[in-house]
């Protein structure tokens, strides 16, 4: 990732005019932070109230995406739900970098055998299907929020690792960090000042996307009967739910998966801009 | 993966005889206005687990090696016992010796004769050489000895008498199998092939994928309950593994398979208008859940008893399975099984004022600030692990997400828990602590079931499977007498009296039946299940043009 | 492309029939923002035109546009654009894929980007014969040989097969440069073909243009640098803001410049005889101010540094060998050599942000190179560091102002409030050329030469007795190198400052140095004063660098 | 693409490619022998991450054997413990366990009284054809639409760009549930239940490559737009060639290197990802084996399974190795001056 390796000031201005993609992203990410914050005032239901004589209700104004098998209606599921999905993104995206930072700067600071250490143990946790990963905490610690964070967090903190390994020796070799040691800075000083904002920063971007990236895991993990259970309605689990529903009440599967979608597009995308303005503003 | 292991639990010990209501819709008269029989073809069918070996001690090997191999005796659908490879039986006066009859010059597809030290040397195989689990268990306290007495006639012997010993064997667990074979082949090729002398042979096993069985020309052994005489009239079965639902349904609509298994109930009334189905309710232990009554807020009756009245459960059931799965009001044993007390299943209907009542007459009259009733400052708090996929499916999911919401509103705050496979393989749920509340089924039983799950544990003689830890002499002297009195119409009635205790108690929460169900193409004829558990039978079925 | 008249009415020159190529009032313009507006020029065949002009001049623009290819996004307007009989206003896109490589050559400047990495050399020179389907594979694959061998790269066999990145920089320039003229194309085009190369290897390159020129081919080269030109053209064009500002015979341009612009690039040239002046400010002869130099006891003492790198190929090389010399306060000592000679090593080395293996660095007597780091820190101050790319040595994170003060601590004396130390930042920007509004800027909003004086006013905020500047100047333009070079001057007449400045430019050491040592392979092969080095000079490779060298004078000799 | 200007073996370079050899082999020796450690880190790591799940081994497998859930007597243990070994320290166990592996022995299953390497053996085939399959499609898709739509004006190359980032979105299983719907139940063109023959093997693979070729396509038309700014692209338009002809003879090879990078880390994704195909399209596999392992505590069966899923991505790793030096023989000079 080319995006790693400049040693830029970002301008990170968003010249909203110019992309209207953008403000669209923008539009979506806070319609979900409101969403996870005060989900009331996006829908006056509850995620759980039951209304049997209204179940797999089609579409319609005062479903907006209809109701599941309970009568419950769908659009207050997903708003109440964004609170697991959006934490497990962000959870799961928080332990990963925290991982990769800790993993990532020894061995890019030590250098010697310890790096050659981590970068051994990375690559056999590298080579552990993620899904294994996932299926042995499951296992060790029961299906739950908590689990799936820490699934596929430790599941994606490898491959942050190696980047920042590779940017903290990138940043190593700048000019900067030795005109820092030419001025008479101290070792830890330069780290402190230079070399860890400077390593860390580029990785903003990437931590975005890796958000949207790791909401469509855990989905994943839900297909697998591994995620996050009803009653709860993270979106993983309200896609494991309607997937029998695909041929009869197509909305069940189709507008949770859309939503998912929308959600990782928008983080993507705003992501993307992010690393782009980072790299733009190298040139 | 919710369901690889789908169904195995409790299914696969099944242990004493079981009597099922099948409701076949409209099979039976259609070959008069269907098509012209053809001979020969492919059926196609979708199951939907895959069993580690063909013949073995789960529901899901039963299924499969019953097309392979032939029992003894099989079950009429008036859950009488009828002839197959015995062509008759003589019980002792005394209830425990059975003299079998077998047909003559039955030969296995390996050659070698079907004969009264073939029988005996299985009997054999399964009590002493491991070689059937379930089969085992199910004969364990009263086998005794089986041998031949001349080449046709084959005698067992019991320690006691065992009336449903009979009805018993008709289950898959008992197939015959080449005494040859088990010999001198190796483990392995006995699982993968096992060798019998029944409509099919296993030609091949595509791991994952599907197991090809052609039909066995030379077949002579067909069970009186056979809708034809002579060889299977295809040629070949395709029996597919399919994990999914969804698409093993819709395998069927687009007429890639013939036959499927396990019909998600969203589509059972397109497939009842399309296709043939049919609904096996299965007897035994229905699904209900074991209630804790040692720890927790059940030690007390009157919480148990509003715990059972404070849901909709009927209306729940309805909804989450769309009215196709019954709705089971008996917690102890199901709608499908012998002496059933339908009256103990109307104990509890719905009536949140009465629970209500109760809760209050219990002294959980305080309510939290989330509206849960408390006492002595102590929330009413249940804990509620399930087993997910294994025993409750999604839509089962659901009837407990509908419940937990009614139960709210009666002031219990009930945490549900979806255990994963290796949890409850683990035992993880299986301790007075780990649970106030859990759902079980247990295919089996004429009513004699009570006693595997109601017997009293003691120090001496623990019962790991007296799950609600509920040990009433009352209730274990009734059940214990209806066992072994050698008068049906007695023994019925002490086994509804038992049930009735057990309503009257509360100790089980009763949900729904437990089934299997399978829908076939319109031009596939005479398909048709056994009684006994259900099995498929491909051997009579043909299509029509 | 269909490239529209422009407006009647616009200036027009003579016709010049003979002309391989005309072009009458070019405008190129992209979005509302026109960056050439309306040249005009031609060439005859075996003439060399050069046109010169600073970065932002349109000069690169206009060439691109000779060949259709100005980008996207860009209207281009034109009264006449002809080459021989084709009227190339009106050329499609087909007709001009006939016209590029087989009418006109284009050479692009730093032969390792402008050649494919991945592919062999041989399949870059051969391109345009395959595309211009000239004769089959075998045939080809000779020419390939032949046009390597005629450019002057040895053992053409084995270099074809190889890539672009196992050659050296000249090699890749000729390769280039036959990639061009595969086709023997009347017309060859070379955007700056000897930027980055060394002396030695840029003179052979024009030698090799030279060459076609006398074959009969047409070149327009296009240069940043007058003493390049000088040595190839035989008119020159200097363009300004998208015009040209001057037009005429080389020799005629570079001796009596008319244009006040001219004039001042041509001041600007640093060389012998800029030696003890400033480069900008009109005048050619406004004398600096020397403090006088402190002969005594050396400020830095280098002795016998030896440094060895292990290369890829798993063989020691020594890059630094046996070098030593020594710096007294007060004078400019330069070190020039060619690329992997060792300068810059041994500047590393000098403040001691490099190990050597041999040697020992002492600074006013007193131990250096052998300090421990710990020990070594609180004397870092004294020496001060500039580099070729400032910008890669600044933090990108902090403003101008910041990457000062904290400079600022590190001296003598710290600032010991925020108002000192602001104080002290305006002070220094004053000093560099710059004022209070940078402070909050950040590096990547300044012009290169605003960059480079943030790097010496960092350089100088913890008042260091001597400043290393390694390349501070080569990436340039010529007027800004200008006024940089006379900061340095400036505030060595005002400060006393110490250089240790190392160079590859011959020209900037010349202006610059009071003693010169002159590196090859690793090894000091020359020194003494710059006079004696650049006018008697004894060795014989220091004598190779002179005569490669190109000057303005060059362009009085042989003139037709 | 490249043309061999001279095929004559040079004297020269064969002395050198011989000694460039030479210097390789200790290197080459190096990367086997750390492969091989990778592998059985990879394995015993499984191994002793598998004595964390909670529970006896003992309970589960007789609760399997009799479908219950329940807790059992020592008396009824031991006989279980004793046959699996699982009454040995687990140091010993595991010796016993690494000990088998360099003889090729992965153990027995605990629930299949098979051998580990048949159980592996017979599912490792269709898993391997599936995710390779997905890599060639994903990789196909993704080089056909950026090169059809990359710089090509405003709204083109956002098309292009819009499609890879709606598919590099896509939880895949939900593509492949409609796919499903769409392809196989509304318009019956593929079937339902794919088997290992080719027709049904196309759902599959579309479930797998349709998001991943999103993500190639993005990596790529990032390098792809950075590469034709290149000045060697206008080199070889001031030639003669056409834009066509820049993008697929210059852009091309070397806008895909990074996405190559991606490509032994992609193989290892896609096989957690099998498994998902392969339940929805009841397709044989190995992901379908894992999570019953997994699940019935299988721990040869598991360990197994990761060993052989290390042993395929340590592959597919020193493959893309091999691919990106072909593509990129930078990568040689530049990896052998490092030390």
């Amino acid at each position: 990732m080319s995006a790693l390796t400049l040693p830029a000031r970002p301008a990170i201005r968003f010249d909203l005019r110019a992309r209207p993609g953008t403000v669209l992203a923008l539009l979506v990410v806070a319609f979900l932070v409101l969403a996870a914050l005060v989900p009331g005032l996006l829908t006056h239901r509850s995620p759980t109230a039951i209304d049997l004589q209204n179940n797999l209700a089609h579409p319609s104004w005062s479903h907006p995406f209809g109701t599941d098998d309970a009568g419950r209606d769908l659009y207050t599921r997903v708003v109440y739900g964004a609170r697991e999905s959006l934490g497990i993104g962000l959870g799961a995206t928080a332990l990963a970098m925290a991982v990769a930072i800790l993993l990532g700067f020894t061995a890019g600071l030590a250098g010697g055998w310890v790096d050659v250490v981590i970068t051994r143990a990375l690559e056999v946790v590298f080579a552990f299907p993620v899904l294994l990963l996932a299926l042995l905490l499951i296992s060790i610690r029961g299906p739950s929020v908590g689990t799936v964070i820490v699934a596929v967090g430790l599941g994606s903190a490898p491959g942050y690792a190696r980047m920042v390994r590779g940017q903290v020796r990138s940043v190593r070799q700048s000019g900067y960090v030795e005109a820092a040691g030419a001025l008479g800075h101290r070792r830890t000083t330069v780290i402190r000042r230079h070399l860890f904002p400077n390593a860390i920063r580029p990785l903003v971007a990437v931590m975005t996307l890796g958000v949207g990236q790791s909401i469509v895991w855990a989905s994943g993990l839900a297909f697998l009967g591994l995620g996050v259970s009803p009653p709860s309605s993270e979106w993983g689990a309200l896609l494991d739910a309607g997937r029998q529903y695909i041929t009869t009440s197509w909305w069940l599967e189709i507008l949770p998966g859309l939503v998912i979608v929308l959600v990782a597009l928008a983080v993507t995308s705003l992501g993307r801009t992010l690393q782009h303005r980072l790299e733009g503003a190298a040139r | 993966m919710k369901t690889p292991l789908h169904r195995l639990l409790a299914l696969g010990a099944t242990a004493v005889l079981a009597t099922g209501t099948l409701t076949a819709c409209g099979s039976s008269d259609e070959s008069a206005n269907g098509g012209t029989p053809v001979k020969g073809g492919t059926i196609v069918y979708a199951h939907e687990q895959e069993p580690p070996c063909i013949f073995g001690g789960w529901i899901q090997q039963a299924y499969i090696s019953r097309q392979v191999l032939d029992g003894l005796v099989t079950l009429d659908d008036n859950d009488q016992v009828q002839p197959w490879l015995a062509t008759a039986w003589k019980v002792s006066p005394d209830g425990k010796t059975y003299t079998f009859t077998l047909k003559d010059g039955v030969k296995f597809t390996d050659g070698t004769p079907l004969d009264a030290e073939a029988v005996a040397y299985n009997f054999d195989y399964w009590e002493n050489k491991g070689g059937n689990s379930t089969a085992k268990v199910s004969i364990d306290p009263y086998f005794k000895s089986a041998k031949a007495i001349d080449a046709t006639h084959v005698e067992i012997t019991l320690t006691h008498p065992y009336t449903p010993f009979l009805t018993l064997i008709t289950q898959g667990y008992f197939g015959i199998q080449s005494p040859t074979a088990l010999k001198n082949r190796s483990a392995k090729e006995n699982c993968e092939q096992p060798i019998g002398s029944g409509g099919f042979t296993v030609a091949e096993w595509k791991h994952g994928q599907e197991v090809i069985l052609k039909k066995n020309p030379n077949y002579t052994s067909w069970p009186a309950t056979a809708k034809h005489q002579g060889p299977a009239i295809v040629d070949e079965v395709q029996w597919k593994f399919v994990p999914d639902g969804v698409s093993r349904y819709a395998s069927l609509t687009t007429g890639q398979t013939d036959v499927v298994y396990d019909v998600p109930t969203v589509n059972w009334k397109e497939a009842e208008s399309k296709f043939d189905t049919t609904l096996y309710i299965t007897p035994g232990k229905p699904v209900s859940a074991y209630i804790n009554t040692v720890k927790g807020v059940f030690t007390d009756k009157l919480v148990r008893q509003a715990f059972s009245y404070g849901a909709d459960r009927k209306s729940a059931v309805e909804a989450g399975f769309h009215g196709v799965i019954p709705y089971e009001g008996n917690g102890a044993v199901s709608q499908a099984t012998p002496d059933y007390n339908a009256d103990a299943a109307k104990d509890y209907a719905y009536d949140p004022d009465k629970a209500n009542a109760l809760l209050d007459q219990a002294g959980w009259t305080g309510r939290d600030s989330d509206g849960y009733r408390t006492k002595n400052g102590k929330q009413l708090f249940v804990k509620f692990p399930y087993p997910a996929g294994a025993v409750i499916n999604t839509e089962g999911a659901v009837v407990l997400q509908v419940l937990q919401e009614q139960w709210k509103k009666i002031g219990f705050n009930v945490k549900l828990i979806p255990a994963t496979q290796a949890e409850v393989f683990a035992g993880k749920y299986s301790g007075p602590d780990a649970y106030d509340a859990s759902p079980f089924y247990w295919t089996s039983p004429s009513p004699s079931i009570l006693w595997i799950v109601w017997r009293p544990s003691t120090e001496a003689n623990p019962n790991g499977n007296n799950q609600s830890f509920y040990n009433n002499d009352e209730l274990a002297r009734v059940i214990d007498e209806a066992n072994t009195s050698t008068d049906p119409a007695k023994a019925s009635e002490l086994y509804q009296q038992a049930q009735q205790i057990i309503s009257d108690n509360a100790v089980t929460l009763p949900l729904y039946t437990q089934n299997s169900t399978y829908a076939a193409a319109k031009d596939l004829k005479d398909f048709w299940l056994e009684k006994s558990q259900g099995e498929p039978v491909f051997a009579d079925a043909y299509f029509t043009k | 492309m269909t490239i529209l008249a422009s407006k009647p009415g616009a200036a027009a020159t003579a016709e010049r029939e003979d002309d391989l190529l005309a072009v009458e009032n070019l405008r190129v313009a992209f979005g509302g923002t026109e960056v050439v507006k309306g040249i005009s020029f031609g060439i005859r065949p075996g003439r060399c035109l050069a046109i010169v002009g600073e970065s932002g001049s349109g000069k690169s623009v206009t060439a691109r546009t000779l060949v259709g290819l100005t980008g996207s996004g860009a209207s281009v307007r034109a009264d006449r654009l002809e080459l021989g009989p084709t009227d190339l206003r009106h050329v499609g896109e087909r007709s001009w894929r006939g016209i590029r490589g087989s009418e006109i050559g284009f050479v692009l400047q730093d032969a390792l980007v402008s050649l494919d990495q991945l592919r062999r050399v041989g399949d870059e020179v051969g391109e345009p014969l395959k595309l211009h389907g000239w004769g089959d594979r075998g045939s080809r694959a000779e020419r390939v040989v032949e046009l390597l061998d005629a450019v002057g790269v040895p053992e053409p066999e084995l270099r074809a097969r190889q890539r672009p990145y196992e050659l050296s920089g000249g090699l890749r320039q000729r390769a280039l440069i036959a990639s061009a003229i595969a086709l023997d194309p009347p017309l060859l085009i070379a955007d700056e073909p000897t930027t980055a190369l060394d002396v030695t290897v840029q003179a052979q390159v024009l030698d090799l243009l030279a060459a076609s020129k006398e074959r009969g081919t047409a070149i327009i080269l296009i240069s940043h640098d007058l003493s390049v030109v000088a040595r190839l053209a035989d008119e020159v064009a200097v363009m300004r803001h998208g015009e040209i500002v001057e037009h005429g015979p080389t020799a005629e341009v570079l001796r009596a410049p008319r244009h006040e612009y001219t004039r001042a690039l041509i001041a600007a040239v640093p060389s012998e005889h800029t030696r003890g002046t400033r480069l900008v400010a009109g005048s050619t002869s406004v004398p600096r101010t020397r403090r006088p130099i402190d002969r005594g006891r050396p400020l830095l003492e280098a002795r016998h540094l030896t440094k060895v790198f292990r290369g890829p190929d798993g063989v020691d090389r020594t890059v630094v060998d046996d070098v030593s010399f020594e710096v007294f306060a007060g004078e400019t000592v330069g070190i020039v050599g060619e690329s992997g000679s060792g300068k810059t090593t041994t500047a590393r080395i000098a403040l001691a942000l490099l190990g050597a293996e041999g040697g020992e660095v002492r600074l006013r007597g007193n131990p250096w190179s052998t300090l421990s780091d710990r020990d070594r820190r609180p004397l870092r101050s004294r020496v001060g560091v500039v580099y070729q790319d400032p910008l890669s040595s600044f933090d990108p994170r902090w403003p101008v102002g910041r990457i000062l003060a904290d400079a600022l601590t590190r001296g003598p004396t710290p600032p010991s409030s925020k108002e000192e130390s602001l104080d002290r930042i305006v002070r220094l920007l004053e000093q560099v050329g710059l004022g209070r509004q940078h402070v909050e800027t950040g590096p990547l909003r300044l012009s290169g030469g605003q960059r480079q004086r943030v790097a010496i006013a960092r350089a100088l905020a913890p008042e260091p007795e001597l400043i290393v500047c390694d390349e501070p100047v080569s990436a340039l333009d010529v007027s800004v190198q200008a006024q940089v070079l006379d900061l340095f001057t400036d505030l060595q007449d005002e400060l006393g400052v110490t250089y240790l400045f190392i160079s590859h430019d011959l020209g900037v050491i010349h202006h610059l140095s009071d003693r010169v040592l002159v590196m090859k392979d690793g090894r000091v092969v020359e020194r003494g004063t710059a006079d004696d080095i650049f006018l008697r000079p004894q060795d014989e490779y220091t004598q190779r660098l002179l005569t490669a060298l190109p000057r303005l004078e060059q362009a009085t000799r042989g003139q037709g | 693409m490249s043309i061999a200007l001279d095929t004559r073996p040079s004297v020269r370079s064969g002395a050198r490619a011989a000694q460039e050899a030479a210097r390789k082999a200790p290197a080459l020796l190096g990367k086997v022998l750390s492969a091989v450690l990778v592998l059985i880190a990879a394995a015993s790591v499984t191994f002793f991450a598998q004595l964390l799940i909670p529970g006896d081994r003992a309970t589960t497998i007789l609760n399997l054997q009799t479908g219950r859930s329940q807790k059992w007597s020592a008396a009824e243990l031991a006989p279980v413990n004793e046959k699996f070994g699982f009454d040995h320290p687990v140091l010993v166990q595991w010796l016993h366990y690494v000990g088998g592996l360099f003889q090729g022995d992965l153990g027995t299953s605990f629930t299949q009284y098979r051998p580990v390497t048949q159980v592996i053996g017979d599912q490792l085939l269709p898993s391997l054809v599936l995710t390779l399959s997905a890599l060639v499609v994903a990789w196909l898709l993704a080089l056909t639409i950026t090169l059809l739509t990359v710089k090509r004006g405003r709204f083109v190359s956002g098309l292009g760009s819009s499609w890879e980032a709606v598919t590099a979105s896509l939880p895949p299983y939900w593509v492949g549930v409609v796919l499903l719907v769409l392809f196989a139940v509304k318009w019956p063109i593929f079937p339902v239940i794919g088997g290992t023959d080719l027709w049904g093997t196309v759902l599959p693979v579309l479930t797998l490559a349709i998001p991943l070729a999103g993500f190639l396509g993005q990596v790529t038309r990032d390098e792809f737009e950075k590469v034709l700014d290149q000045p060697f692209v206008t080199t070889a338009r001031t030639r003669g060639m056409s834009d066509t002809g820049v993008r697929l003879r210059h852009a091309l090879r070397h806008s895909v290197l990074p996405a190559i990078t991606l490509s032994g880390w992609a193989l290892g994704a896609l096989i957690s990802g099998a498994v998902i195909a392969e339940n929805i399209y009841g397709r044989p596999g190995i992901g379908q084996v894992l999570v019953t392992a997994v699940n019935t505590r299988d721990v040869p069966t598991v360990s197994g399974i990761v060993l052989v899923v290390a042993a395929v991505y340590v592959v597919a790793n020193l493959l893309v190795d091999l691919a990106f030096r072909l593509v990129d023989p930078r990568l040689a000079v530049s990896k052998g001056g490092q030390r």
